[in-house]
């Protein structure tokens, strides 16, 4: 059984550097940590993977005990001695978790531990010492392992997050030998404990895993929504995984490319380009026949993310202001800007492909409420009141009589679709009177120019690492500032009081009403204008069974089965 | 040469016109002349006067266009070089009428050996030579070239100008034609190596026994060479004679400014005789 | 022959100059004259495109181009919209015209930055030799070892996206062939006897290098601008398509590029309509340098060949 | 006093080569020469192409740098004289060239090249004087003061070489270097351009140097004349001693190699 | 002679420095350091610092004077970011990928044999093709298939590369079947790129070649051969077609080192994992240490294939000698 599918450019298989989903997506195949998501369970749950069973926390929420299954060998590598693959122990976690913190690694997953976990923080102090080998021998208080299978993980304080991250490929078992071994190379050499092994990789063009005849094995869930036993995502329950034994990935730069090769079979899954909606998709936003009659499958999720546009608070004319009066009128500025946002138009230009955003959090997640009204819905009345009180009566300049003319950074460029959506926010400007101008920059210049608070409006979003709301609401936290996350340097006392607060507390009721309470606090002060949130339409060829869509889908493939066709 | 009285060319009223954007251009206006096996013609005259264009019509080198062929005859041998199909105008082209230019510089190709330029002009009309390579330096020797046998490997830029200028002499006679064209053969040789090259055209001259049409302006280096003298002007032949007559009795009033406007040595200083073409025009009725 | 020719000519009653007798070779090519009007009728609409931009930026209301119809988007061609309409309802037909009025902007303003840079510092060269030759062609073979593409989009990056990086990209990229020619040029002149008259009658460097020899490669000039101008055009499609092109106005490479999706739904019109109005500015641009070059300065070697 | 003097006169141009280009030889144009002119001589430099003596009229003009020895015009010692020192001594000098299609700027109408040396040295004269003397001086080299506003490749050979002579005379100089100025020409046009230039002399009282290969012409023209080879004078004597008594083996040469007369 | 190619080989090194210089002048000083990249989504400024240091973005730009003031050693300057970086190529060590983390000198050598594969067929072709034609055009000189020519390649000229990739992969492999749509298989998936390339291409070599031969067709020695009696064909063929090779000889050769930077159209739309698409990715994403790479080797062999040219004019022209 192959399957062919899509896979972008990566960083390489180094799970310390799998910063973004196509990387993540890869490591997992090869790589696995000690907890995974589950399959089919909304929403989402933690399920052990590397480990025998959920750890055990202890009391005051400090100490984390995991046991490590037995008998879980690495892949068959010539980095081993006589090449056969070692046996998985909990020093292997332990070394794969300091070279998240070696600075000499360069990782970009090392906040997953930093000021969290005993010790580390000073760790990676001495690991920057470029005269010397980072020394591995060196101890890190907060990792312990009493014995070979088990591991011992203590914080600082409480770290509700911990069993989230520790889903994520920063924190996969890697074993020393084949680090010592590749050096320089071994992003290109995976050797992990996994479903899969990478059999052949072309930079650029294509990947090519085998199923890994080594692995400790893993059954297909047996339990799953409602609803998922009629689609038939239980037919396979039990059965051992990886289903498919060959993944073939290609990877299709050009979306028109990628598109012509779905439809002649040669890869077995497609987005849909807003282009093309109307020739697949018909008014009720389900298949048209024509696509229905090829047998291709057609799958809606809502996707956990969110797209904004940010102000930049340092900026004389959106900004947060000087003075107090400066204040007020910046942010009626910004909020009818907000309320110039036809949301409705947006989704209809976009097929209903995303869902109007009221807000940060994300659908999905604890906190969000369908139910609950954005302050700053698509208003023109109120807009130009607003604007009119801001000084700027009819999109001009009450002193000089100017127009007001403000300047949007898109990233993208390039993208025919994100500079259509470009032009659709000048005209939605336009309607109340501001001329906006769009600009366009590569992704790198983006980042560029966020990182030196050099916009005035920008468009971004962000893609949920785990299923909380912190980890959005990090967004507006002060001291997250350029360079950091907060890309919109937005500052308020009061939110980053609430953000430190909420930062230990363990999920509870409570702790979502002071998230919308932060969330409520921020949409007055509107740093930015909420656009939508995204749902993803995918097509599959029919012969592909058990795809179920997910937020967090890196390790699926084992999943899969292809039909004969 | 067996048949000496006979006429090895007749050009009969021959009229070669340019087609430009200040429309036509007569080159040659209709010119008649002949040629005996053997004779030496110079045919004199000034920058435009057609004499070059002449020359190169006698096996329709001229490009067509711009030039057009308006009429008249050119006999040679017998036939109409005019009416000569392309294959058998090649035939008599460096065969029988071969060729030397005033630049031999630009005319000898730079990018081929002496050995197979000369070669190939042996190659394309005596297919039963077989040595060729000895007979380009039995030509070259022939031509006055010292070590030809050396001189062979050489490209052209590597000799000087009146080497060159034998090289082209010897490509000229590769095939033992009946009549040599020189066109202006000396002007762009410096004045002793000028008269080096006139001195071996006439000694060849005497040695083969082939037919020489001298283009030139100079009329001071025709007076040892040529048997006959035909002045130009503006595409017409003002004066057509045996070159002691031409020299020393001229008719034409053109003919006579020409041959005293020229500054010779032991003169000093006395006013030169200038020609005002104008009134020469106005007398050829044009 | 020349003699001859130039006898009568210096009878003919108006002095000739170099343009006219040009002029006169020029038109004889039928080709060349029909393309020549293709351009007028181009120059006509640009100028056409230019006064409905600045009418609607001097009254500061939103041009008639730019006035979208959300209801009325990706429509089929129709007596309204000859060509359909784009993604937001604008008229496609206003769009193309637009276009033309870019693609004469981005020629003529990075012309207007290589033409001064390429002929001094090529002028410069040829003429004084030694060491500012060496450096100078030390500078064209550092930027002409970077592939043009790469360069312009650096350039980009540095002054900004949209026209202006475009324009300055463009146009401190392709000096160098102009620069090459001049010099080459100017190196030929040099040499030439009436430089030597200049200077024996005592005129400065400066006055030989503009006033004497610049009127004689001035008309390199205009063949490269001729030949350069549908390179910009065709260049920018590709910077379009790199998305360093044009953002907020319309242009045929950002028009190409966004029908290049919908070609697949049998939308040819857009991508048809952008197509043929760059081809034929394209198609008429080329053919007249070509029949300049060959009136004005037949022997010229313009550099030739793709730009990917 | 004689007009000009050269002493020890050197051209050398390098030959560079190596890996940093350094200079590995030097070709010697013109190597030693000394000669003299007197006011209102004409005298004759012949020699064969590449014997240097194009460059001796050039190095005399300061159009090319003198290696080394000593040019004095009219007691100025000008050998390193700067570009201004030079300016109102280049009214006195001028020069006439070979090329008659080079030598014209094909951009400019006939009235600017004429005009343009007054534009330089007689910077008071306006535009109407200016006028007036271009056509004077077209007039008098033999040309039609209407064709001032044309162009130079509308003018033959001849005409054209009338117009550099009057371009020369534009600054009303004393001395003239004719460097080849009837080598491209055709005898008849050759024959009236030396009898103009002879005629100025008388009129403007002007001194050549004569610069050509072709003996005849030099000899018929010069008063003296230097034979010049491989970049030395290898013969100065009077118009009548060279050809009648020619001392140096390669003047007999040169003399032999004019075609008898007919 | 040994002495020319070695000055010629030397140049190589102003004109590397000096693109070194423009491109680093483009992205570092005026682009800003990509520490903040290269740190994640998720990085604290902390960690931005340190990684800042890690690659010496703290140093100074160009000339590290204040530490030469302090030691007192001229050496000392050259601790800068430029020099580090000059440092670093002069050993021919082009450090790792920013985006992809892979070492440069790795990702050159994967990458150049797919842009290879394509291009050099590409070039091939169109050299062959171009010549044979640029021959019939100066054969029929002035004819209408002459002009015929010349109009068809002046129309072919007059289309965007990118439409006749669009249209070539829309109607021919997807509607028609006849190609595979994207891919780097087998030679059969290059057929489709190499004929777009090639077609893409003709026109302007064609028009090229056809003015250099023409050029040719008026000089004197084709009057001598025509005058020897040679027939059109062998004037062309032997006389005119030697003397052509000098120019088209420069102009190929200068060619050379775009074959290695591959075509950037191409390889994207039909997915050519070369060297072209390597340098578009590189581009967006800001990857400095990959487009230094390849701007300095591109330079390099630009150079040298200058050299080559010259070399090659003197073995092709003998006027020409080499001092």
């Amino acid at each position: 059984m192959v399957y062919y599918g899509e896979g972008g450019d990566i960083k390489g298989f180094d799970p310390v550097k799998a910063s973004d989903t196509e990387t993540a997506a890869q490591v997992c195949k090869v790589y696995e940590g000690l907890l995974e998501y589950d399959y089919l369970v909304r929403p989402y749950r933690v399920v052990p993977r590397l480990a025998v069973a959920m750890p055990d926390i202890s009391p005051d929420g400090l100490t984390y005990t995991f046991r490590i299954k037995k008998g879980v060998r690495f892949q068959d590598d010539p980095c081993f001695p006589d090449g056969k693959g070692r046996e998985l122990v909990a020093d292997d976690f332990i070394y794969a978790f300091k070279r998240v913190m070696d600075a000499k690694t360069l990782s970009t997953g090392s906040w997953i531990f930093a000021e969290h976990v005993v010790g580390v923080d000073e760790w990676a102090k001495a690991s920057e010492d470029q005269s010397k080998p980072t020394d591995y021998s060196r101890p890190i208080a907060g990792f312990e392992a009493p014995d070979r299978h088990t591991l011992r993980i203590r914080v600082t304080k409480p770290y509700p997050q911990l069993l989230w991250v520790l889903t994520m490929q920063y924190a996969f078992a890697t074993p020393r030998e084949a680090v010592e071994h590749y050096k320089d190379d071994f992003l290109n050499h995976p050797v992990g404990t996994g479903p899969y092994r990478l059999k052949e990789w072309r930079r650029n063009y294509r990947m090519e895993y085998e199923r890994n005849p080594t692995f400790h094995g893993q059954r297909y869930p047996a339990e799953g929504e409602p609803g998922d036993r009629e689609k038939g995502l239980l037919e396979d329950a039990g059965k051992p995984l990886p289903i498919i034994d060959r993944v073939i990935l290609y990877n299709v730069r050009e979306y028109y490319t990628r598109w012509q090769m779905f439809l002649a079979g040669q890869i077995y899954s497609a987005g849909i380009s807003k282009d093309y909606f109307n020739k697949v998709i018909n008014q009720d936003l389900d298949l048209t026949p024509e696509m229905s009659r090829l047998g291709i499958k057609l799958h809606k999720t809502p996707e956990m993310d969110v797209f904004y546009i940010g102000f930049n608070w340092e900026d004389p004319v959106v900004g947060g202001g000087k003075t107090l009066e400066e204040a007020a009128r910046h942010r009626k500025l910004r909020q009818a800007f907000a309320c110039a946002i036809n949301q409705k138009q947006l989704s209809e230009f976009n097929n209903g492909r995303v869902t109007p955003a009221s807000g940060p959090i994300t659908p999905g997640i604890a906190g969000y409420d369908p139910a609950r009204q954005y302050p700053w819905r698509f208003n023109l009345d109120l807009a130009r009141e607003l604007l009119a009180e801001a000084g700027y009566p009819d999109g001009k300049d009450a002193r000089t009589g100017q127009r007001l003319r403000l300047t949007l950074d898109m990233g993208g460029a390039g993208d025919a679709e994100m500079r259509q959506m470009g032009q659709l926010m000048v005209d939605f400007a336009r309607a109340i009177g501001i001329e906006l101008t769009m600009n366009f920059s590569l992704q790198a210049e983006h980042w560029r120019k966020l990182e030196h608070k050099e916009s005035q409006l920008f468009t971004s979003g962000w893609v949920m690492d785990y299923p909380d709301a912190q980890n959005v609401l990090q967004l507006w936290y002060g001291p997250n500032e350029s360079p950091g996350v907060n890309h919109c340097n937005y500052k308020n006392p009061e939110f980053d009081k609430l953000y430190q607060r909420i930062l230990t507390m363990q999920e509870s009721p409570e702790r979502t009403a002071l998230s919308q309470q932060m969330v409520d606090v921020m949409l007055a002060d509107c740093p930015c204008a909420f656009l939508y949130h995204r749902l993803l339409y995918g097509l599959m060829q029919p012969w592909v069974a058990n795809f179920k869509p997910h937020d967090f889908p890196y390790p699926n493939t084992k999943f899969y089965r292809v039909k004969p066709h | 040469m067996e048949n000496t009285n006979q006429t090895l060319l007749d050009v009969r009223d021959l009229r070669i016109s340019f087609f430009t954007d200040e429309g036509e251009v007569r080159a040659v206006d209709g010119i008649s002349f002949s040629m005996k096996p053997g004779e030496t013609l110079a045919v004199v005259g000034e920058s435009g006067s057609g004499k070059s264009v002449t020359a190169m019509a006698l096996t329709r080198l001229v490009p067509s266009p711009p030039a057009r062929y308006l009429g008249g005859e050119i006999i040679f041998k017998g036939r109409d070089t005019l009416k000569l199909s392309p294959e058998e105008l090649r035939r008599v082209r460096g065969a029988q009428i071969s060729y030397i230019f005033q630049e031999p510089s630009t005319s000898l190709n730079p990018v081929f050996q002496i050995r197979s330029q000369i070669a190939e002009a042996i190659e394309l009309h005596r297919r039963d030579v077989k040595d060729v390579d000895a007979e380009a330096e039995r030509l070259l020797t022939l031509v006055g070239i010292r070590d030809a046998r050396l001189r062979m490997g050489d490209y052209p830029h590597q000799l000087s100008g009146g080497m060159q200028q034998r090289v082209m002499i010897a490509m000229a006679l590769a095939c033992n034609p009946s009549l040599l064209v020189a066109d202006e053969p000396t002007t762009a040789l410096d004045v002793t190596i000028q008269a080096q090259i006139m001195e071996l055209l006439k000694e060849l001259k005497q040695k083969l026994g082939m037919a020489i049409m001298l283009i030139t302006h100079n009329f001071s280096i025709v007076a040892d060479i040529a048997d006959n003298i035909a002045v130009m002007f503006r595409g017409k032949i003002v004066e057509y004679g045996p070159t002691q007559r031409v020299l020393h009795e001229p008719q034409h009033p053109y003919t006579k400014a020409l041959l005293e406007c020229i500054p010779r040595l032991g003169a000093h200083k006395h006013r030169l005789k200038t020609i005002n073409h104008a009134e020469i025009e106005a007398a050829l009725g044009r | 022959m020349t003699a001859t020719a130039a006898n009568s000519a210096a009878l003919a009653a108006k002095p000739q100059t170099l343009w006219s007798t040009a002029w006169r070779q020029f038109r004889r090519n039928r080709l060349a004259a029909a393309c020549l009007w293709i351009i007028v009728i181009y120059v006509g609409i640009w100028l056409y495109a230019e006064s409905v931009y600045w009418t609607a930026y001097l009254r500061d209301v939103v041009p008639s181009y730019k006035v979208t119809d959300f209801d009325a988007r990706n429509a089929a061609p129709s007596l309204r919209h000859w060509l359909g309409t784009d993604f937001t309802g604008r008229d496609n037909v206003a769009q193309l015209i637009q276009g033309v009025r870019i693609a004469f902007e981005i020629a003529i303003l990075s012309s207007a930055i290589l033409i001064p840079l390429g002929f001094l510092l090529g002028a410069l060269a040829g003429y004084f030799g030694r060491w500012v030759d060496n450096a100078i062609i030390w500078l064209y073979s550092v930027v002409d070892s970077v592939p043009s593409i790469l360069s312009i989009i650096s350039i980009s990056y540095v002054v900004g996206r949209g026209m202006k990086g475009i324009v300055i990209g463009m146009g401190l990229v392709a000096w160098v062939g102009l620069c090459r020619l001049i010099r080459g040029e100017y190196l030929k002149h040099k040499q030439r006897a009436y430089v030597a008259a200049a200077r024996a009658l005592g005129a400065g460097h400066l006055t030989v290098m503009l006033r004497h020899i610049a009127p004689n490669v001035l008309h390199i000039v205009i063949i490269t601008f001729t030949l350069l101008f549908p390179r910009f055009i065709l260049t920018e499609v590709i910077l379009s398509y790199l998305g360093v092109g044009i953002a907020n106005e319309p242009s045929w490479g950002v028009m190409i590029n966004d029908a290049k999706q919908r070609l697949w739904l049998g939308v040819w019109w857009e991508l048809g309509g952008a197509t043929a109005a760059m081809f034929f500015l394209v198609l008429a641009l080329n053919i007249v340098g070509d029949a300049l070059r060959d009136a004005l300065d037949p022997k010229l070697k313009t550099a030739e060949g793709s730009a990917t | 006093m004689p007009l000009l003097e050269v002493k020890n006169l050197k051209v050398y141009f390098p030959i560079m080569g190596g890996v940093i280009r350094h200079k590995i030889g030097e070709v010697k144009a013109v190597d030693d020469v000394s000669f003299a002119i007197e006011p209102g001589e004409t005298v004759g430099l012949v020699g064969e192409s590449g014997s240097g003596k194009t460059t001796i009229g050039r190095a005399i003009l300061r159009l090319l740098e003198p290696t080394a020895g000593e040019v004095r015009f009219d007691g100025h010692d000008i050998t390193h004289a700067s570009e201004r020192e030079l300016r109102p001594l280049r009214k006195q000098m001028q020069m006439v060239f070979q090329d008659p299609f080079g030598s014209l700027n094909p951009r400019m109408t006939i009235a600017s090249i004429v005009g343009e040396a007054m534009k330089i040295h007689f910077r008071q004269m306006d535009r109407n004087a200016r006028r007036d003397r271009i056509a004077e001086l077209l007039r008098r080299v033999g040309l039609k003061p209407e064709h001032m506003n044309r162009y130079p490749h509308e003018f033959s050979g001849g005409q054209r070489q009338r117009i550099g002579i009057a371009r020369a005379l534009a600054v009303e100089p004393k001395f003239i270097v004719c460097d080849e100025p009837v080598s491209a020409l055709d005898v008849s046009v050759q024959a009236a351009i030396i009898n103009l230039l002879q005629d100025l002399q008388e009129q403007y009282r002007l001194t050549y140097l004569f610069i050509a290969h072709d003996l005849a012409v030099v000899e018929h023209i010069s008063d003296r004349v230097l034979v010049m080879t491989q970049g030395k004078i290898v013969e100065a004597a009077s118009s009548e001693e060279i050809y009648e008594r020619p001392q140096h083996p390669y003047t007999q040469k040169l003399i032999a190699a004019v075609p008898k007369a007919f | 002679m040994t002495a020319y190619i070695i000055r010629r080989l030397l140049t190589v090194i102003p004109i590397t420095l000096g693109v070194l210089l423009l491109v680093f002048f483009i992205y570092r000083v005026i682009g800003g350091d990509p520490a903040a990249r290269l740190a994640g989504k998720n990085a604290t400024p902390q960690k931005i610092e340190q990684i800042r240091k890690q690659y010496g973005f703290d140093k100074p730009k160009f000339f590290n004077w204040q530490e030469a003031a302090k030691t007192g050693s001229p050496a000392a300057a050259f601790d800068s970011q430029f020099w580090h970086l000059v440092g670093q190529f002069a050993q021919l060590d082009f450090g790792k990928s920013l985006q992809s983390n892979q070492r440069i000198s790795r990702m050159l050598a994967d990458g150049v044999v797919p842009s290879l594969c394509v291009t050099t067929p590409i070039f091939l072709v169109e050299l062959s093709v171009a010549i044979a034609l640029a021959l019939i055009c100066a054969f029929y000189r002035g004819t209408r298939i002459d002009r015929t020519f010349v109009v068809v390649s002046i129309v072919a000229m007059s289309i965007s590369g990118l439409v006749y990739i669009m249209m070539g992969q829309y109607f021919f492999a997807f509607r028609l079947r006849w190609f595979p749509v994207w891919g780097f298989e087998s030679p059969a998936f290059l057929l489709l790129p190499v004929a777009i390339g090639v077609i893409a291409g003709i026109g302007g070599s064609l028009r090229f070649y056809r003015t250099i031969m023409l050029d040719e067709m008026y000089q004197d020695y084709v009057r001598t051969a025509f005058a020897k009696g040679c027939s059109q064909r062998e004037v062309l063929f032997k006389h005119v077609l030697k003397n052509a090779a000098i120019p088209i000889l420069t102009n190929v050769v200068v060619a050379i080192p775009f074959l290695y930077t591959g075509s950037l159209m191409l390889e994207s739309f039909f997915g050519i994992p070369g060297l072209g698409r390597m340098t578009v990715d590189a581009i967006y994403t800001g990857d400095e240490p990959v487009l230094f790479a390849m701007v300095f080797i591109g330079s390099v062999i630009f150079v040298i294939a200058n050299l080559v040219t010259d070399l090659l004019y003197t073995w092709a022209d003998p006027r020409i000698r080499l001092q």
